[in-house]
């Protein structure tokens, strides 16, 4: 498997707590990985530097064999790279649909009249079950829902690799498996998926390598199966 | 459909104006509307950063005063013609809005609007101190003698506004209406989630500071011509900043019409107030319409016409 | 003509300068600092505490300083009845606060009527014995005329200082216009901890306007030449950050009087928003900014 | 039967920074008007005022006009208050070619060079440098003479034309600039300036500042105790009422320009009379109570149009403009002539120093002797006190 | 640490409760012409942990909400009994009903951030009630959370998102609640942490006897500490009753207990 982003050394931290030391990471084309660690990891922050939204100390960091360390977040963005928000940030003054509109346009940068791209979006939120809720305005959401939306606006990009911050956080076990079982088609249709989760089950389910991060290290990497049972996981991430 | 609508309402507007002077002898109504006219600009130029992209300008007097004083220069070194005034104006003015583009738009918010404002005094202050400017002690412009087409130089200034009025207005209209708008839209609500969909937030912000700054130095062109003497603590005054504010505000910042509806009604009243009521009381009755307005139309005019409307639908 | 003299005194007099500057700025740091309140009139309702001081110290001889203070109560339940209105109007439907801009601009405009048609345009000016007269510490002459509103405005910032950071109502203030449903949840009520936090910028107006009519006389459109510098001085220090709004005026104060001194007075403005300018593209939310 | 009433329009500044004179102005204009139809009008006609507020604001100017000329239709117009108002309503006045009397602008016509322009302020033919021809002069008369000078000026458009002539005039007079500079209206404070000009050790400080400035000078200049030989120069707002009122004693030894004071040497026809009338209404609108400074002028430019229309029995501009450009005038600020620019033919700046000042009481400024004309010699009503005794 | 939380332990700080409750009964609730609530009745017994249970909207927030006053029923009433007095709920204003010791822990957090974590924990003291166990309760936040304590100066808006949560509920008990409502808990926390938080909710339910609402997904955890629980399908109560027999409901089974 060619790797699609690689990361090197990256390390961040604001003012004098080290948020994130000496991170090497490599996720390979096609792959669905899955990145866990206890509160404070650093998760969150290596995701914001991957995509441009902070600005890595040292390190560098390669989409599909370019370098992209430090570059605008839209030119990530149109490079391939979609990441939803673990707090949600939606466009309050825009429709739940028109929150659609603006990555396919800009980031999927498809040539499309306005009526083809409402009915694209319409298609990706029909998918992701928020179809009733086009024409609200995010404001009127659950938290659950606006996270369901922050997965529809990552996925109006048409990224080739995809990056989940959360977004099935506080949703009950029947409709895990019905968020998985979308992210299952999607890998099928090639897109190279990070997850980042704390309800082991779908992480568990869902991956086929597990990273974990601790206290701004990476200390595990490997398969599922195996990362579960490291005892540094096991004490940092899991308990009992 | 709507576009063609448009196309035909400019079009009419700027006949409408051309025809206007061969019948209109009457001077005070030319000096007045150039007053609503260079309004309708620059409170649709204020919208375009302040109301699509969020960015709270305080700098308005700024932009019209860098652009004034182009113009002014030009004519009493060079004696340009105003084409040529405009262009310059324009483009000084849009040169500052790329300086101040760049420098603060890693300004966010409050600290934003504060740093205009103390552009706006640093020009004014820099314009104090420069001597070829006329400095604290004014330039005075002679308008020429001689005029083509027009019986009169006021009115070859009317006409023009009126062209420029347009123009800013389709500008509005085509931004608002183009992907460019609803890039802005997405920056004013949510900068890095807009990053992060694709949205290229540095160079739109710019765009939009450079092109809200330049229609301001268009508007201030002309009006070198128009008030005959200028001097910086006039040109670059606090009240054109909140008024090009206050008026979008007043008017509805959503959309084109909003900035044009708030202009065409606070301009008019001030100045109907300046000939009437002509006392203390004229800031009374401007203070109340203020005060009055933001209460009575929280939406601006446009959202209150748009519930009239729904109410009489349902 | 740098000499050690003149030096250490434009220290102290930009010294002196920023405590008063800090005084007059108070208020806007306590309602757009905390409250997101956009009060441009605050300059406006300090000449209006200087028309207050004013009555007291001409009809009854009462100091200047005195009367200002005396006066903080009665502009503390103007500032409440302001805000109850404004919250009626504006908050209470969620309207932006840019929208506020334009009332209290049309405030402004009201507070200056009424004072124009009150008292007229003419210059005012107080009386008091020390005003004229000052001390001299070796090198240094500090007036009077300075020296007070320095130490008041001082004092005055230190005990709202104490105020927000010290007790709970004070953290309230911080935090409410942050997420009023956050402070409900708290079992704060927003609506009443903003018309205290309104009322107390404008207990400040009334001190501030005492102290402005000591150093200069006032006429009632005043306030407008102090709008860039509250604001700026708000912002510098960082908002929300009332020791940040004592360090920017200083900075300022000490920046306008060295440019006077030594450089030349007309470029004062300049320089000081000038470091305005450059500070926040160095720190983007000011000094003490969060 | 009645007469249509003869209209005069103009633009005051009736609100903004300069109300506070141009309320006083208006005054003096209806005094003006009642006073003539008192004496049964012009022409035979009713006069009538008509004026719109400009609010300090040169924008408001043009239109102003427009609405005089082509909607009210007024018979002659005169101007507002200050060159920043007067300026912008010149365009429309030459190509109407109407006449125009203006009140205190600073070399418009320079710039315009209108046969019918004409200013009403005594500042003379030239008049940036005339404005300050007396001080200088007189201090280059004193014994010992003064060598050095300190000018400071406000950074407005009425103090940078004085300082151009206080320049030439020192210059002239063999005097050593050792200070030159302008501060930004709108400075609390003056200390800093104070002691950098203190700091130059000058013979003369010549200030050409606006009321809060020259407030804020004297206090500063009182308190760091900056004492030259002699100081004072264009501080405008000594002359107002409140302010000589607050700082009382402190004038003492100034030595600046006047318009007018109840000197016997200025005892010009109808001075009183007019004052009498201006001090009855002032109080009642908050107005400066004596009206020494402004309104005499404001009375008297409507004299010198009122007294051209009697003369020529014509509203017509152009007769009435050339008998306004060769005839001379009896009006309460004395006697007017103007010269080919249109502003006096002949200069006549007072310079006074204030003296014996003993309390903060308005009785202390109406009494002569206070305000004493020490320029020019033709009205002289007392000796420069020098050097500058210092600070009371 | 572990020596303090014994002195702590030993330390209860409890009130009489004399039958302390809250009952709903039959309320409809909605937004707008939408709505969400059809006919709910519930009760909330002193000292009891009651779990709601449901799907994604299924309207577990809006009937808390109800409680608390942030929507408002179009039919039906809330009251509380509190020390035998009878005390209605509905139409009552979030501060007032707050003020009664009913806290929120909504979801979404609402935590002031800019202040730093500190302040937002005496920010959750802010009612009289609260103030004179302001040390005691801080204590113990920071004994729960060791990692509030770390970054006591940090701003709020800057914690990761499962601090922000910790957080959230750290200032919560620092408001001293009679009744703990909390939407969600374990959001977003690590599973080392939910298991800890629900040791800790019950450990300060046992201390204080706290009464305790909670909407929450983690079935598993929740069902530790949870007496009772109700099922909300589609705005109507599908079922109640206690632990044991949640654990065997079909609706459990299909929505948490699935595969
Ligand atoms: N701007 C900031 N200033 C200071 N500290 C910060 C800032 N942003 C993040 N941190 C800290 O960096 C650490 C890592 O945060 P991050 O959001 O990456 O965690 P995470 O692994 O995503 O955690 P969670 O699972 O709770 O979302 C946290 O301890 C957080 O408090
Ligand atoms: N402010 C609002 N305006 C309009 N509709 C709302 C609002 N809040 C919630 N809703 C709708 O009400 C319904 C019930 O929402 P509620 O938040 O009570 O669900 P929930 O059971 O808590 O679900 P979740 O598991 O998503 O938290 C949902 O369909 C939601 O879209
Ligand atoms: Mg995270
Ligand atoms: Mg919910």
């Amino acid at each position: 498997m060619a790797s699609l982003l690689e990361v090197h050394d990256l390390t961040k931290s604001f003012g004098g707590f080290s948020a994130l030391n000496h991170i090497d990471l490599v996720v390979h084309r096609g792959e669905r990985l899955g990145l866990i660690g206890p509160n404070g990891s650093g998760k969150t922050t290596l995701i914001n530097c991957i995509t441009g939204v902070l600005r890595p100390d040292r390190g560098r960091i390669y989409f599909d064999g370019e370098e992209i360390t430090s570059l605008a977040s839209f030119r990530i963005a149109r490079a391939g790279i979609a990441r939803s928000f673990q707090i949600p940030r939606p466009f309050r003054s825009m429709t739940v649909l028109e929150n659609l509109c603006i990555p396919l346009r800009f980031a999927a940068a498809v040539k499309m009249r306005s009526t083809e791209l409402e009915a694209a979006a319409r298609e990706i939120l029909e998918l992701i079950g928020l179809g009733d809720k086009a024409t609200a305005s995010p404001l009127d959401l659950t938290q659950i829902e606006m996270r369901k939306m922050e997965l529809s606006r990552a996925l109006a990009s048409r990224p080739r690799l995809l990056i989940l911050d959360e977004v099935m956080a506080g949703l009950a076990s029947s409709e895990l498996d019905e968020m998985l079982a979308i992210f299952h088609i999607l890998s099928g249709q090639g897109i190279t998926i990070i997850m980042i989760e704390h309800i082991l089950r779908a992480v568990m389910n869902f991956s086929q390598r597990l990273v974990v991060l601790d206290a701004g290290r990476k200390i595990a990497d490997g398969s599922p199966g195996d990362v579960i049972k490291n005892p540094q996981v096991e004490k940092a991430y899991l308990g009992e | 459909m709507k576009k063609a609508a448009l196309l035909i309402l400019a079009v009419t507007v700027i006949s409408g104006g051309l025809l206007l002077t061969a019948y209109i002898e009457n001077q005070y109504f030319y000096f007045s509307t150039y007053i609503v006219l260079q309004y309708i600009i620059l409170a649709t130029a204020w919208n375009i950063l302040g109301g699509y992209t969020g960015y709270v300008n305080f700098g308005t007097g700024a932009y019209f005063g860098l652009g004034a004083y182009t113009a002014g220069y030009l004519i009493t070194n060079f004696n340009l013609p105003l084409p040529w005034l405009i262009v310059a104006g324009g483009t000084s003015s849009a040169v500052l809005g790329l300086a101040i583009g760049y420098l603060t738009l890693r300004l966010k918010g409050v600290y934003f609007s504060i740093a205009t404002l103390a552009m706006s005094i640093v020009i004014a202050t820099l314009i104090i101190n420069t001597p070829a400017l006329g400095g604290a002690k004014g330039m005075y412009i002679l308008r020429p003698k001689e005029v083509s087409f027009f019986s009169n130089y006021m009115e070859l200034l009317f006409a023009t506004m009126v062209i420029i009025a347009v123009f800013t207005v389709a500008l509005a209209w085509f931004i608002e209406n183009s992907w460019f708008g609803r890039g802005l839209a997405a920056i004013r609500d949510d900068e890095v989630a807009a990053a992060c969909n694709g949205v290229p937030v540095l160079r739109l912000k710019v765009l939009s500071a450079t092109t809200s700054g330049a229609l301001m130095g268009i508007a201030g062109a002309p009006y070198p011509y128009y008030i005959s003497y200028m001097e910086p603590l006039s040109t670059i005054s606090l009240d054109m900043a909140v008024n090009s504010l206050a008026m979008p505000l007043i008017g509805g910042t959503g959309s084109w019409i909003g900035p044009v509806l708030g202009a065409i009604l606070l301009s008019t009243t001030q100045q109907v107030a300046t000939v009437t009521i002509s006392s203390e009381y004229n800031l009374l009755i401007v203070g109340i319409l203020l005060v009055g307005f933001v209460i009575l139309a929280p939406n601006g005019l446009v959202g209150l016409f748009q519930s009239l409307l729904k109410r009489r639908t349902d | 003509m740098l000499t050690l003299d003149l030096f250490v005194n434009a220290i102290v007099a930009g010294i002196l300068l920023g405590g008063f500057l800090a005084a007059v700025s108070l208020g806007i740091s306590i309602v757009f600092g905390y409250l997101d309140i956009v009060n441009i009139a605050h300059p406006a309702f300090v000449v209006l505490g200087s028309y207050a001081v004013y009555i007291l110290n001409s009809t009854f001889g009462i100091d200047p300083l005195l009367a200002g203070i005396a006066m903080a109560a009665p502009f503390y339940l103007l500032g409440i009845l302001i805000y109850r209105f404004y919250y009626a109007f504006f908050e209470r439907h969620g309207a932006e606060s840019l929208r506020g801009l334009v009332f209290f601009f049309g405030i402004l405009f009201l507070v200056e009527v009424g004072l124009n048609i009150t008292y007229g345009v003419d210059y005012r000016m107080v009386n008091a014995f020390y005003l004229g007269k000052s001390i001299e510490i070796g090198l240094v002459g500090i007036p009077y005329r300075l020296l007070i509103p320095f130490v008041a405005g001082v004092a005055m910032i230190f005990i709202v200082y104490l105020y927000l950071s010290k007790t709970f109502y004070g953290m309230a203030i911080q935090g409410v216009a942050q997420d009023s449903l956050a402070a409900r949840l708290m079992g704060a009520d927003p609506i009443k901890i903003k018309s205290v936090a309104f009322g107390m910028g404008m207990a400040t107006a009334s001190v501030a306007g005492a102290l402005l009519i000591m150093i200069s006389p006032i006429e009632p459109s005043m306030g407008r030449e102090y709008i860039g510098r509250v604001f700026a001085i708000a912002v510098l220090g960082g908002m929300g950050s009332v020791v940040g709004t004592l360090v920017a005026a200083v900075l300022l104060g000490i920046a306008e009087s060295l440019t006077s001194t030594f450089y030349s007075p007309s470029m004062a403005p300049a320089v000081s928003f000038g470091i305005l300018l450059l500070v926040l593209a160095i720190r983007p939310s000011g000094i003490f900014g969060r | 039967h009645a007469q249509k009433p003869l209209k005069i329009g103009f633009s005051m500044a009736l609100t903004g920074p300069l109300a506070q004179a141009g309320k006083g102005a208006l005054l003096a204009m209806q005094i003006w008007a009642k006073d003539v139809n008192d004496g049964g009008g012009l022409l035979g006609r009713p006069v009538e005022l008509v004026y719109y507020d400009d609010q300090t604001k040169g924008a408001n100017v043009p239109l102003i006009y427009a609405k005089l000329l082509d909607i009210d239709k007024v018979d002659f117009i005169v101007s507002g208050y200050g060159t920043n108002i007067t300026a912008p309503a010149m365009p429309l006045v030459i190509d109407r070619e109407m006449v125009f009397i203006s009140l205190f602008a600073t070399a418009v016509n320079q710039h315009f060079n209108y046969p019918y322009y004409f200013q009403i302020m005594p500042a003379g033919p030239n008049p940036v440098v005339d404005w300050s021809a007396g001080f200088f002069e007189v201090a280059a008369r004193q014994n010992p003479k003064p060598k050095t000078v300190a000018l400071l000026a406000a950074d407005a458009e009425f103090a940078q034309n004085a300082v151009d002539g206080a320049r030439e005039n020192a210059l002239k007079h063999g005097f050593e600039i050792v200070y030159d500079q302008s501060y930004q209206m709108g400075i609390p404070d003056f200390t800093p300036i104070v002691r950098a000009i203190k700091a130059r050790k000058p013979d003369i400080v010549y200030v050409m500042s606006y009321p809060p400035g020259s407030v804020g000078f004297v206090r500063a200049a009182k308190e760091v105790r900056l004492e030259p030989k002699i100081i004072g120069g264009s501080m405008v707002g000594l002359q107002y009422t409140s302010i000589q009122m607050n700082l009382g004693p402190t004038l003492n030894g100034i030595f600046n320009y006047w318009f007018w004071a109840p000197e016997p040497t200025l005892n010009f026809p109808g001075i009183e009379a007019f004052l009498k009338k201006y001090q009855a209404e002032a109080p009642k609108q908050n107005l400066d109570p004596l009206g020494y400074y402004l309104p005499p002028f404001a009375y008297a430019y409507l004299q010198v149009l009122q007294q051209a229309i009697e003369a020529t029995k014509s509203t017509d501009q152009k007769t009435v403009g050339e008998y306004i450009r060769q005839a001379e005038f009896e009006t309460v600020v004395g006697k007017v002539k103007f010269g080919p620019n249109g502003e006096w033919a002949r200069s006549r700046m007072l310079f006074v120093q204030l003296q014996g000042i003993e309390s903060h009481e308005m009785v202390e400024f109406t009494k002569p002797g206070k305000m004493r004309v020490i320029y020019p010699e033709k009205f002289r009503s007392g000796e420069l006190i020098y050097p500058f005794p210092g600070w009371q | 640490m572990g020596a303090r939380a014994t002195s702590l332990k030993t330390l209860k700080w409890k009130r009489p409760t004399l039958g302390n409750r809250i009952v709903v009964e039959n309320i409809d609730a909605g937004y707008g012409a939408v709505n969400v609530l059809h006919g709910v009745s519930m009760e909330l017994n002193a000292g009891e942990t009651v779990v709601l249970l449901g799907t994604n909207g299924n309207g577990k927030s809006t009937l808390i909400k109800c409680i608390m006053g942030l929507v408002r029923p179009s039919r039906g009433r809330i009251a509380m009994e509190l020390d035998g007095e009878t005390i209605e709920l509905t139409g009552k204003r979030l501060e007032d009903i707050v003020n009664y010791g009913i806290i929120l822990v909504p979801e979404g957090r609402h935590l002031f951030p800019k202040l730093t974590v500190r302040e937002n924990l005496l920010m959750g003291a802010f009612r009289m009630a609260a103030r004179p166990h302001i040390a005691r309760n801080l204590e113990f936040c920071f004994e729960a959370f060791p990692r509030l304590l770390e970054r006591k100066n940090q701003p709020a808006g800057s914690m990761s998102g499962g601090e922000q949560q910790m957080l959230a509920l750290a200032r919560a008990i620092m408001s001293h609640p009679r009744f703990l409502l909390v939407d969600e808990p374990s959001v977003g926390l690590a599973p080392i942490l939910v298991a800890h938080l629900f040791e800790k909710i019950k450990e300060l339910k046992e201390r204080r006897d706290l009464t305790i609402l909670m909407a929450e997904q983690n079935f598993n955890q929740a069902t530790k500490i949870a007496d009772r629980g109700y099922i909300i399908v589609e705005g109507k109560i599908a079922f109640a009753g206690d632990r044991s027999l949640l654990r065997e409901h079909h609706l459990v089974k299909k929505y948490y207990l699935g595969a």
